[in-house]
C-alpha cells in the first residue's frame, strides 16, 4: 500500500475487511484505497477473494470485520441498494439484464424518476448517456438480440445512469472479443477521465498492465502487493507475486498484445488500418525464452498428475503410430511466436485423413450473417483455429458440425461419414467431442451432481442394453476429477457449485474420456484464469496427438498459441485459411477479422459498408 | 336464381343471430375477462396462480353477501375484490414466504375457495340481490347495430372496456409496471436495480387477485344478481387458459375472451334455430376454436411471451 | 424478512421430511378441529371421526386402495412429464379417452377368447390415452404450442367426445336408452381382490372370509397395475439410460440437446407414457366399478394427480404415500360429513386447508431459518457464485 | 411469519364462524326409523335435490323418524361407498335420488338384505330395492297447455340439460300440451350439457329469446331460466319446485314435485312390515307431481281448461301420449287410439312433431 499512501484523500477506503465462509477465509484484513479518476486493477487468481471483496463493497455480502470509509466517513451496506445509493456499482460477469426488454428499459429500471414512462424520451436519454462515454448501443434494441459486448455496455450504462462514482468491473473482458475488449478499455478510460473511480478485477496481466493506473494483488484473501503504474515490475514478476510461485512466462498474456491492436481499425477508426496495426506488431516481439519450455507454472503436485496424464496420452499417440519426430518446417526457426517450437511440427507435414471436412456449406440464418460457401478440413494431428469476432458465423458453423443445425447446402463429413448420418448413430468412442462456449448453459446440468454431468455425453459408454452402470461411472468420474484436478474433488457435489474453470476442466475431461477423433472447442478458455487456461490448452495439445481439433476462438492469442492452421471468419465467410508460419498473413489477421481484407478479397463480404466487429 | 334466394333466406336468421350473440358474448365474457386480466397481471409479476376458480368463487360470494345486506352493488363489488385479494394473499403467503410450489398452492386454493364459498354461501343460495342494472350510453347506444351490442350493458361491462387499456398503460407506461414486468422476467436483475422483487410480486399477486375477484363479483351482482353455489362453474380455468392464449398481452386477452364467449353464445343461438348438429359437437367447438386460433398464431411463429421467471420461487431475502 | 432469513439446505433431509410432513399434517388437523369447533361441533371429536373414518375401520383400507388406484396411476404419469418440465395437466382428458378406447375394444370384439379380452382392452385403453397425450406433445414439439393450454382444452374436448358417444351412438337400448353403455362381458370386468365364495369353497373359515371381505372391500386387481407401474417407473428413472436422459433433459434441455439427447423424442415418449397410465386408470375404474361405460367416469382424478405429484416432489414412493393419505382423507371427510351432517362444501374446505398447510410445511424440508447476518455457509456461497 | 400464519388461521376460523349456518344434530334414538337420502347436487333451495329435501324435512318433523342426507355425491364408485356407509350405519331406508346410483344401490342392497332401498328414476328392482319416479310428464303436458294458450309468437323455448329419455319425455309431453291448444306453435330446444350451471342456463334462455321465443321453460336444477325471463319480462314456466320467487312477474306456473306423500307411505309400510319392493311410477292422481299455482297473468278460461284436463288425466280419462302422435319427421309413431306402455315411455328417444332441435 506504499503506493496508495502518497495520494490525497481516497474516494473509498476499505479498512481491515475480513470475510469468512464457514472455515474458508475469503478475505482477511484487507485494506484498500480507491480514488476518483483512476483505474485500479485487482489482480489475483480465481478464488483469491477478489469477487468476495467486491461483493462486500457492493453490499451483496456483509463483512465479518473491518469497515468501509466513504469520503472519510464510515458506511455500512446492508444491501446492494445501500451501495447503489452510496454511488457504488458493479458490472457482474453474469449480466443481470432482462432479455425481453429494451436497452432503455433495462438501463432505467429503478432509475426512472417520473411515475409514467415515455419510451421515446427514455431512449433519448440513454442514447445521450451512451454517447457521452462512447458506449454506443441502440437503446431501442431488445437485450436478447445483443452481443455479449453490447450487453456489457448496457450493464455499464445502468451504473452510469445512477451516477455511480465507483464502477467495479468483474472480469469484464472474459466474455468479450478482442475488438470489444478494446472498445471497453477506451470507454473505461473516458469514464476515468470524467472523474469516475474504477476497479478492474482481472487475472489477465497484459490487460491489467495496459489499462490500470494502480495495481493491487490479492492472494489467498490478502493484499500482498500494490503498485503505481510508474513502478510496476515486469509481467513475470507480477505473475510470480500473484501466484506466489515461480513462473516462467507463458505465451498467453504476451501475445494478447497482438490481439488488442491488431483489431484496432475495427474499434477505433477505419481511417488507416495499416497504421493501427503496426504498433501491435512492434510490441509483439517477446524476450527470447529458455527452451524447452517447462510445463506451465503449476503447483508441483498438480503438475505431476498433469504430466502423468500427458504421458498416458502420448503413449496412446505412440501406439497410433504418430511420428514423434520434428522434421524441419520452413519458417520454423524465425517464427517468433512463443510456444510454436514446442509444438510437434510433424503433424503439419504428415497429413493424415481428414477427420472433419466441409465443402461449399451454405446456411441462411435470420438476422445473422449465416454461412456462405464454407470449405475447410481438419486432419488428425491438426488444430485448425477459426478466428473471428463473435457473431460472424462461428456459432452456426459449430452447430452444423455438431448436428444441432442443418446446412442449406454443401457437404459436411465427420470421420468420413456424412454429418447427419454420423450423428444419427455416433460411436460411443472415437467420435466427436464438443466443448461448447456456454458451459453452464449448454454443457452442464447445474442441478445435477458431477457424475450425472459427466455422464451427459459419455452415457453410452456406461450403459449396456439401456441399463446404466452408475458404479463404474462414479469410479471413472472420480478418476477424471482427480486427473484434471477439478475442485472440489467430490463427485457428489452439484455442478453449480463449481467455478467456471473447474467446470470447464470437468467438461474437457469428459469429452476426452471418449478419446474422440474429432474435437470441436468453442472459446474453451473464455473466462478462465491463467492456470486453468494453460491447463486446458495443454489438454488440447495432447488431444491433438490422436485427433483433429477445430478450435473456434475470438482470442487471437489462443489461436496463435495452439493452432497449426488459422482460418479467419467474417460475415459468415472464411476470409482465408493459412498455416501458422505464413508470417505475412498472420500479421494481417487483425484486418481480416475486422473485415478490411474481406472487403477487398471477395465481391460480397461487407462491400463498402463499415464492418461491425460486434457482429450483426 | 330462385335457389339462391331461398339459400339466402335459409342463411339469414343465422346471420341475424350474430349481433345478439355478440351482445351476449360481451356480458357472459366480462367475468372471464376480469379474471383473465387479473391472472395476467399476477403472471406478469412472475407468479403462477391456478387458484383463479376458487378466488372467483370467494369473490362472488363476498360481493353478493355484502350487496345483499347493504344493498350497495358498488360496495359489494369492492368487497368481492378484497375477498379474492385475501385469497391470493394466502397464495402469496404459501409461495412467497413458505416457498411452496405455486402449482399445488393454486390447485389447493381452488379446492379451498370453491369449498368455503359454497359452504358459507349455503344460507344465501338462490337469494336475490339488487345488483347492477343495464343502462344505455346516450349517443353510442344509437349506433345502428353495435350500439345495442356494446352500449346497452351494465356499469361493470363498461368498466371492462376500459380495463385493458388501463392495464396496458399500467404495465407498459408506468414505472410500477416496468418493475412488475421485470420481476416476472428476472428478479435478480430487479434486485440489482435496487427494487425489491419480493414487494413487486406481492403487488402483482394482490392486484391480480383483486381483479379476479371483480370477475367473480360480476357473475353474482351483474349477470345473475343472485347467489348459487358453484356459480363460477369452471370459468376460472378458462381464464387461466386464456392468459396463455393471450401470450400475456391484455389486448389479445380481450380478443381471446370475446372469441371464446362469442362462439359459445352464438352456438346456443344456432342451436335454438334448430341446426341439425349434435349438441356435444357444439359444446366442443369453443375449445376447438381456442386451440385452432392458438395453433395458427403459433404457426406464425409468434413468441409465447411467457414471463421468463414465471412459476419459480426465488429465495426470500434482502 | 424481519431479521430472519431462509437458507436452502445443502443436503435434503430424508427422515426429517417424513417428520415435517407428519407435523404439518397434525397442524392442519388442528386447524380443522378449530373450524369444526367454531361450527359448534366437537372439534377434537370431529377430527377423531375423520381419522377413524379414514383409517380406523377394517373396511377403510379397501376403500382407500380403491380410490388410490386411479390417482396413483395418473400422478405417476404426470410426475414423469413434470420431471421433463412438460406441464401436462391433461391427465383428465387422457383418462377419459383411454376409457373410451378400452370400451371401444370391448364393444367391438365380442368374439375374442376370454383370456385375450382384458389384455386387449387394457392395451387399447393405454394406446388411446397415450395417443391423446401424444397429440398435445406433438403440438408442443412440432409447432411450439403451450402444453398447459392444449392439454386443458383437450380435457374439455375429450369429455365432450365421451358425451357425444354416451348420449348418442353408444347408448344401450336395453337400458331404456339411458346414457349408459351396454354391460361388459365378464371377461372384460376387473375382479375384486377378495372373492369370498371362491375362498369359502377352498375351506377358508366364515370369519376369516368375512374379515378379508371387509378388509379388501371393493379393491380390485387394478392394484397390481399400480405396483407394476410403480416398479417399472422407478426402474426407468433410477437404472435405465432413458431415465437418465429424462433427468438430464429435465434439468437442462439445452445441454441435453447439445449432448445429442433428442428432447423431442423424450417429450413425446413421456407424454405417451402419462397418457397410457391415465388411460389405464380410466378403464380400470370403469371396468371394475361400473362394469359399463357411464358419463360419470369423469371424476377429476387428472387434476388431483397434479396436486399429488407436486406434493410428492415427483418421487414415486412419496406419490404412493400421498395418494394413500389423500384417499383416506377423502374417505374420512366423507364420514364426518355424514356423521355430523355438515355440508359437502365444508368437507372440500377441510381438504383445501390440509393441502395448503402440508404444502406450506414443506418449507422446513428444504430451508433452515436463521437470524440474518449470522455467518451461514450455504447462503454465502450463493453470494460467491454470483460474484465470481 | 409464524405469527402471520396463526393470525390468518384465526381470521379464517372467525369468518367461518360468523357465517356458519347451524345444522340439525342427528338425534340418537334407537327405536325410530332412520332414513338416509343421497343427493346428486347440493340441496340449495330450488331444483331436483331440493324437491327431495323438502320431503326429507317434512319426514324429519314426523315423530319417530330421523333423516340424514349426503349432498353432491358423484355417481359411480363414490356413490357406492356412500350408500355402503349409510347401510353400515344401520339406516332402515336409503333413498338414492339419481339415475347413476342405480347399479351401486343394487350392489349394496345385495350385501344388506334387511335394509330397504329406494332408487329414483331408474328401472331396476330387487328383493329389497324399489325404483320409483313420478309421471311429471303429465304436469309437463298441463304446463304446455298453459304455455300454448299464452304465447303470442307461437314460439316457446325449452332449456334442457342432457338428451336422456326423462328429459325428452318431458319436452314431448310439454309440446303435446302446447299443440293441443295451439296447433301451429313451435318448441325450440337448447341443450346446455349441464344439470347445474345457473349462468349458462340463463344464457341459454337468453339465446332462445334472441331467436324470438316469447316464453321459456327448462329441465334444469337451477332457476337460471326464470332469472332470464324476469330480466326480459318474458313468460316462463318453472320446473321441480314453484319458482315464482325468482320470476314473480312472469312465471305462469311450474311442473313441480311433491315427494312427501310417497315417502310417508313407504315409511308407514315399512313400520307395518308390509312393504314390498316394486316399480312405482305414480302420477297426478297421487299428487306426487302437480303444477304450481297459476301466476296472476293467467286468464281464467285458460285455468279452467287446464284444470279440467288435469282432472281427466288424474282420473285416467285422458292419456298424455295417447295416439295419434307424429315425430319430427311427420312419421306416425303412436297410432290413433293406441297408448304406449311404460317401457316405451321410459326409453323415449325421439321428438314429437313441433319440436325444433335434435334429440342428441
Amino acid at each position: 500500500m506504499s503506493a496508495d499512501a502518497c495520494k490525497g484523500k481516497p474516494l473509498i477506503r476499505l479498512e481491515g475487511i475480513s470475510k469468512h465462509f464457514g472455515k474458508v477465509r475469503a478475505n482477511h484484513d484487507i485494506t484498500l484505497d480507491i480514488r476518483a479518476g483512476r483505474i485500479k486493477a485487482l489482480l489475483g487468481e480465481n478464488g483469491a477473494g477478489k469477487s468476495t471483496l467486491m461483493s462486500v463493497l457492493a453490499g451483496r455480502l456483509q463483512p465479518d470485520a473491518g469497515r468501509i470509509l466513504l469520503g472519510g466517513n464510515p458506511v455500512f451496506f446492508r444491501s446492494p441498494r445501500d451501495a447503489h445509493q452510496a454511488g457504488i456499482g458493479m458490472v457482474y460477469q453474469h449480466f443481470m439484464l432482462i432479455d425481453s426488454m429494451s436497452v432503455a428499459d433495462n438501463v432505467l429500471l429503478g432509475q426512472e424518476k417520473s411515475l409514467t414512462l415515455n419510451p421515446r424520451d427514455m431512449q433519448r436519454r440513454v442514447a445521450e448517456l451512451a454517447r457521452r462515454y462512447g458506449l454506443d448501443v441502440d437503446p431501442a434494441a431488445k437485450i436478447g438480440t445483443l452481443s455479449m459486448g453490447e450487453r456489457q455496455r448496457v450493464e455499464i450504462l445502468k451504473l452510469l445512469c445512477r451516477e455511480s462514482r465507483l464502477l467495479i468491473f468483474d472480469e469484464p473482458t472474459a466474455v468479450l472479443t478482442p475488438g470489444e475488449a478494446r472498445r471497453l478499455f477506451v470507454s473505461m478510460r473516458s469514464m476515468a477521465e470524467q472523474g469516475k473511480a474504477i476497479v478492474f478485477i482481472s487475472h489477465k496481466l497484459p490487460e491489467v498492465l495496459e489499462i490500470s493506473d494502480e495495481i493491487s494483488i490479492l492472494r489467498r484473501g490478502e493484499v500482498v502487493d500494490g503498485f503505481e503504474r510508474a513502478n510496476v515490475p515486469g509481467e513475470a514478476e507480477l505473475a510470480r507475486r500473484m501466484l506466489g510461485r515461480d513462473l516462467s512466462l507463458n505465451s498467453g498474456p504476451e501475445a494478447a498484445h497482438v490481439a488488442a491492436p491488431a483489431n484496432a481499425p475495427a474499434s477505433i477508426s477505419r481511417a488507416d488500418p495499416a497504421e493501427a496495426v503496426l504498433p501491435g506488431l512492434e510490441e509483439e516481439i517477446p524476450p527470447p525464452v529458455p527452451e524447452p519450455r517447462p510445463m506451465g507454472w503449476l503447483g508441483t503436485d498438480r503438475q505431476l498428475s498433469l504430466e502423468a496424464a500427458i504421458y498416458n496420452r502420448s503413449q496412446r499417440a505412440g501406439e497410433n503410430g504418430q511420428p514423434e519426430a520434428e522434421p524441419a518446417v520452413p519458417g520454423d526457426g524465425n517464427l517468433n511466436i512463443e510456444g510454436v517450437k514446442r509444438r510437434g511440427r510433424g503433424k503439419l507435414v504428415a497429413e493424415t485423413e481428414p477427420v472433419l471436412a466441409l465443402a461449399g456449406v451454405n446456411c441462411r440464418v435470420p438476422d445473422s450473417a449465416g454461412l456462405t460457401d464454407i470449405a475447410l478440413s481438419v486432419a488428425k494431428g491438426q488444430i485448425l483455429a477459426i478466428l473471428g469476432v463473435a457473431g460472424n458465423g462461428q456459432k452456426e458453423l459449430v452447430e452444423i458440425i455438431c448436428g444441432l443445425r442443418r446446412a442449406d447446402s454443401g457437404r459436411v463429413s465427420i470421420l468420413g461419414r456424412d454429418v447427419r448420418e454420423f450423428h444419427a448413430n455416433q460411436p460411443s468412442r472415437g467420435g466427436l467431442g464438443y466443448i461448447p462456449e456456454d458451459r453452464r448453459g449448454s454443457a452442464a446440468c447445474p442441478d445435477l451432481n458431477l457424475v450425472d454431468n459427466f455422464l451427459l455425453t459419455t452415457r453410452k459408454l456406461f450403459s449396456r442394453w439401456g441399463i446404466m452402470d452408475y458404479k463404474r461411472a462414479r469410479q471413472v468420474t472420480r478418476r477424471v476429477i482427480s486427473e484434471h484436478n477439478v475442485q472440489p474433488d467430490d463427485s457428489k457435489v452439484l455442478a453449480r457449485a463449481l467455478s467456471g474453470g473447474n467446470l470447464q476442466k470437468l467438461i474437457v475431461g469428459r469429452e476426452l474420456v471418449r478419446n474422440p477423433r474429432c474435437i470441436v472447442a468453442e472459446n474453451p478458455t473464455q473466462g478462465l484464469d491463467v492456470a486453468a487456461t494453460e491447463e486446458v490448452w495443454q489438454r488440447l495439445r495432447v488431444a491433438r496427438e490422436t485427433s483433429g481439433v477445430l478450435l473456434v476462438t475470438g482470442d487471437l492469442n489462443e489461436g496463435l498459441t495452439l493452432a497449426d492452421y488459422l482460418a479467419v471468419m467474417y460475415r459468415g465467410r472464411i476470409v482465408d485459411i493459412f498455416s501458422i508460419h505464413n508470417q505475412a498473413k498472420v500479421e494481417q489477421i487483425g484486418l481480416m477479422m475486422a473485415g478490411a481484407i474481406a472487403a477487398r478479397q471477395d465481391a460480397y463480404g461487407g462491400q463498402g459498408c463499415a464492418p461491425d466487429p460486434a457482429g450483426d | 336464381m330462385e335457389v339462391e334466394k331461398t339459400f339466402i333466406e335459409l342463411l339469414l336468421p343465422y346471420i341475424l343471430a350474430l349481433a345478439p350473440a355478440l351482445a351476449a358474448a360481451v356480458s357472459t365474457g366480462t367475468p372471464i375477462l376480469f379474471a383473465t386480466l387479473g391472472e395476467l397481471v399476477t403472471e406478469r409479476g412472475g407468479v403462477l396462480n391456478l387458484g383463479v376458480e376458487g378466488m372467483m368463487m370467494v369473490g362472488s360470494l363476498a360481493a353478493f353477501v355484502i350487496c345483499y345486506h347493504t344493498g350497495s352493488p358498488w360496495f359489494g363489488l369492492l368487497c368481492g375484490g378484497a375477498a379474492a385479494m385475501a385469497m391470493s394473499a394466502l397464495h402469496g403467503l404459501v409461495c412467497m414466504v413458505f416457498q411452496g410450489s405455486q402449482v399445488v398452492s393454486g390447485l389447493a386454493l381452488t379446492i379451498f375457495g370453491v369449498g368455503v364459498a359454497n359452504y358459507l354461501g349455503t344460507p344465501y343460495i338462490q337469494q336475490k340481490a339488487e345488483g347492477f342494472t343495464t343502462f344505455s350510453i346516450p349517443l353510442l347506444s344509437s349506433i345502428p347495430l353495435l350500439g345495442r351490442v356494446f352500449f346497452q350493458q351494465d356499469a361493470m361491462v363498461y368498466l371492462s372496456y376500459l380495463l385493458p387499456f388501463l392495464l396496458w398503460f399500467l404495465l407498459r407506461r408506468t414505472r410500477f409496471g416496468l418493475a412488475l414486468r421485470a420481476s416476472g422476467e428476472n428478479p435478480e436483475a430487479v434486485r440489482a436495480a435496487g427494487i425489491s422483487p419480493f414487494k413487486m410480486r406481492w403487488a402483482s399477486i394482490l392486484l391480480g387477485g383483486f381483479l379476479v375477484g371483480l370477475g367473480g363479483a360480476y357473475l353474482a351482482l351483474a349477470f345473475m344478481r343472485m347467489w348459487a353455489d358453484n356459480l363460477v362453474a369452471g370459468r376460472g380455468w378458462i381464464a387461466v387458459a386464456l392468459v396463455i392464449f393471450a401470450f400475456w398481452r391484455p389486448g389479445r386477452a380481450v380478443l381471446g375472451v370475446y372469441l371464446f364467449a362469442g362462439v359459445t353464445a352464438y352456438l346456443f343461438r344456432v342451436q335454438a334455430l334448430g341446426v341439425p348438429i349434435p349438441s356435444s359437437i357444439m359444446a366442443m367447438l369453443p375449445y376447438v376454436m381456442t386451440l385452432l386460433v392458438l395453433f395458427v398464431s403459433s404457426l406464425r411463429g409468434k413468441g409465447s411471451g411467457a414471463p421468463a421467471d414465471l412459476g419459480n420461487n426465488f429465495k426470500v431475502g434482502d | 424478512m424481519n431479521g430472519w432469513q431462509l437458507i436452502r439446505r445443502t443436503e435434503p433431509r430424508e427422515w426429517g421430511s417424513v417428520a415435517v410432513f407428519a407435523t404439518a399434517f397434525a397442524v392442519s388437523l388442528a386447524i380443522c378441529a378449530l373450524l369444526l369447533q367454531v361450527q359448534g361441533h366437537n372439534g377434537a371429536g370431529g377430527v377423531w371421526l375423520l381419522l377413524k373414518g379414514g383409517f380406523g375401520h377394517v373396511y377403510s383400507y379397501g376403500e382407500i386402495l380403491l380410490k388410490a388406484i386411479p390417482i396413483f396411476l395418473c400422478s405417476l404419469g404426470v410426475a414423469l412429464c413434470f420431471r421433463l418440465q412438460v406441464w401436462n395437466i391433461g391427465a383428465e382428458g387422457q383418462y377419459v379417452i383411454g376409457t373410451l378406447g378400452g370400451c371401444w375394444f370391448v364393444l367391438n370384439f365380442p368374439g375374442l377368447p376370454a383370456w385375450l379380452v382384458l389384455p386387449g382392452t387394457l392395451a387399447a385403453a393405454m394406446l388411446s390415452g397415450g395417443i391423446w397425450a401424444g397429440l398435445a406433445a406433438l403440438l408442443r414439439q412440432r409447432w411450439g404450442m403451450n402444453e398447459i393450454i392444449s392439454t386443458l382444452m383437450l380435457n374439455y374436448i375429450g369429455i365432450e367426445i365421451l358425451n357425444h358417444l354416451i348420449y348418442g351412438s353408444w347408448r344401450d337400448p336395453a337400458a331404456m336408452n339411458q346414457a349408459v353403455g351396454p354391460y361388459f362381458p365378464p371377461a372384460a370386468v376387473i375382479g375384486r381382490i377378495w372373492d369370498s365364495d371362491f375362498w369359502l369353497k377352498h375351506g377358508v373359515s366364515e370369519g376369516t372370509a368375512d374379515f378379508f371381505f371387509q378388509f379388501f372391500g371393493r379393491a380390485h386387481w387394478g392394484v397390481l397395475s399400480c405396483i407394476l407401474a410403480g416398479l417399472l417407473c422407478s426402474f426407468l428413472l433410477r437404472k435405465s439410460r432413458l431415465g437418465y436422459e429424462i433427468t438430464a433433459a429435465g434439468s437442462n434441455p439445452r445441454a441435453a440437446r447439445t449432448a445429442g439427447i433428442s428432447y423431442n423424442r423424450l417429450v413425446i415418449l413421456v407424454m405417451f407414457l402419462c397418457g397410457a397410465l391415465a388411460g389405464l386408470a380410466g378403464f380400470q375404474e370403469c371396468s371394475a366399478n361400473l362394469e359399463r361405460l357411464e358419463p360419470n367416469i369423469v371424476m377429476g382424478y387428472g387434476y388431483t394427480a397434479v396436486v399429488v405429484a407436486w406434493l410428492a416432489r415427483l418421487r414415486i414412493m412419496r406419490i404412493a404415500l400421498f395418494t394413500l393419505v389423500l384417499a383416506g382423507l377423502r374417505f374420512g371427510v366423507e364420514n364426518i360429513e355424514q356423521d355430523l351432517q355438515i355440508s359437502h362444501a365444508f368437507a372440500n374446505t377441510l381438504e383445501g386447508i390440509i393441502l395448503i398447510t402440508v404444502l406450506a410445511g414443506q418449507l422446513f424440508n428444504d430451508y433452515k431459518i436463521s437470524r440474518k447476518g449470522r455467518p451461514a455457509a450455504s447462503g454465502a456461497t450463493g453470494g460467491e457464485e454470483r460474484g465470481s | 411469519m409464524f405469527k402471520r400464519l396463526i393470525l390468518t388461521g384465526l381470521c379464517l376460523a372467525l369468518v367461518l364462524g360468523l357465517f356458519s349456518p347451524n345444522r340439525p344434530q342427528a338425534a340418537q334414538d334407537k327405536k325410530e326409523i332412520k332414513i338416509g337420502f343421497v343427493y346428486i347436487s347440493p340441496v340449495g333451495n330450488a331444483g331436483w335435490s331440493y324437491a327431495h329435501d323438502l320431503a326429507r324435512q317434512a319426514l324429519d318433523k314426523q315423530p319417530g323418524i330421523s333423516t340424514y342426507y349426503m349432498e353432491s355425491v358423484p355417481e359411480g364408485a363414490d356413490a357406492e361407498r356412500v350408500i355402503l356407509n349409510m347401510a353400515r350405519r344401520g339406516y332402515d331406508i336409503i333413498c338414492t335420488t339419481s339415475f347413476g346410483y342405480m347399479d351401486p344401490t343394487i350392489k349394496v342392497a345385495r350385501q344388506f338384505p334387511k335394509t330397504v332401498f329406494l332408487h329414483c328414476s331408474g328401472y331396476k328392482t330387487a328383493a329389497n330395492v324399489s325404483n320409483y319416479f313420478g309421471r311429471v310428464y303429465q304436469a309437463r303436458y298441463l304446463t304446455g297447455m298453459v304455455a300454448g294458450s299464452m304465447t303470442k309468437k307461437n314460439e316457446i323455448g325449452y332449456v334442457a340439460a342432457f338428451p336422456i329419455p326423462e328429459v325428452i319425455r318431458g319436452i314431448n309431453a310439454f309440446t303435446l300440451g302446447v299443440r293441443a291448444v295451439n296447433p301451429n306453435a313451435k318448441v325450440r330446444v337448447v341443450w346446455t350439457k349441464t344439470w347445474y350451471d345457473p349462468a349458462k342456463e340463463k344464457d341459454a334462455a337468453l339465446s332462445l329469446m334472441d331467436v324470438g321465443v316469447d316464453m321459456v321453460t327448462q329441465h334444469q336444477d337451477s332457476p337460471g331460466v326464470q332469472e332470464a325471463a324476469q330480466d326480459r319480462k318474458v313468460y316462463s314456466i318453472g320446473y321441480n319446485t314453484d319458482m315464482s320467487a325468482f320470476a314473480p312477474d312472469v312465471q305462469l306456473t311450474a311442473a313441480i314435485w311433491n315427494w312427501t306423500p310417497f315417502y310417508l307411505d313407504v315409511v308407514d309400510k315399512v313400520r307395518a312390515g308390509t312393504w314390498e319392493a316394486g316399480s312405482f311410477w305414480p302420477g297426478l292422481e297421487t299428487g306426487i307431481v302437480d303444477i304450481a299455482p297459476y301466476g296472476k297473468m293467467v286468464p281464467q278460461q285458460v285455468r279452467d281448461s287446464v284444470d279440467a284436463r288435469r282432472q281427466e288425466i288424474a282420473t285416467g280419462k285422458f292419456v298424455v301420449f295417447g295416439g295419434p302422435v307424429k315425430d319430427q319427421s311427420g312419421k306416425l309413431r303412436i297410432a290413433a287410439g293406441e297408448t304406449p306402455d311404460d317401457k316405451e315411455l321410459l326409453s323415449m328417444d325421439w321428438f314429437v312433431e313441433g319440436v325444433v332441435g335434435k334429440p342428441e
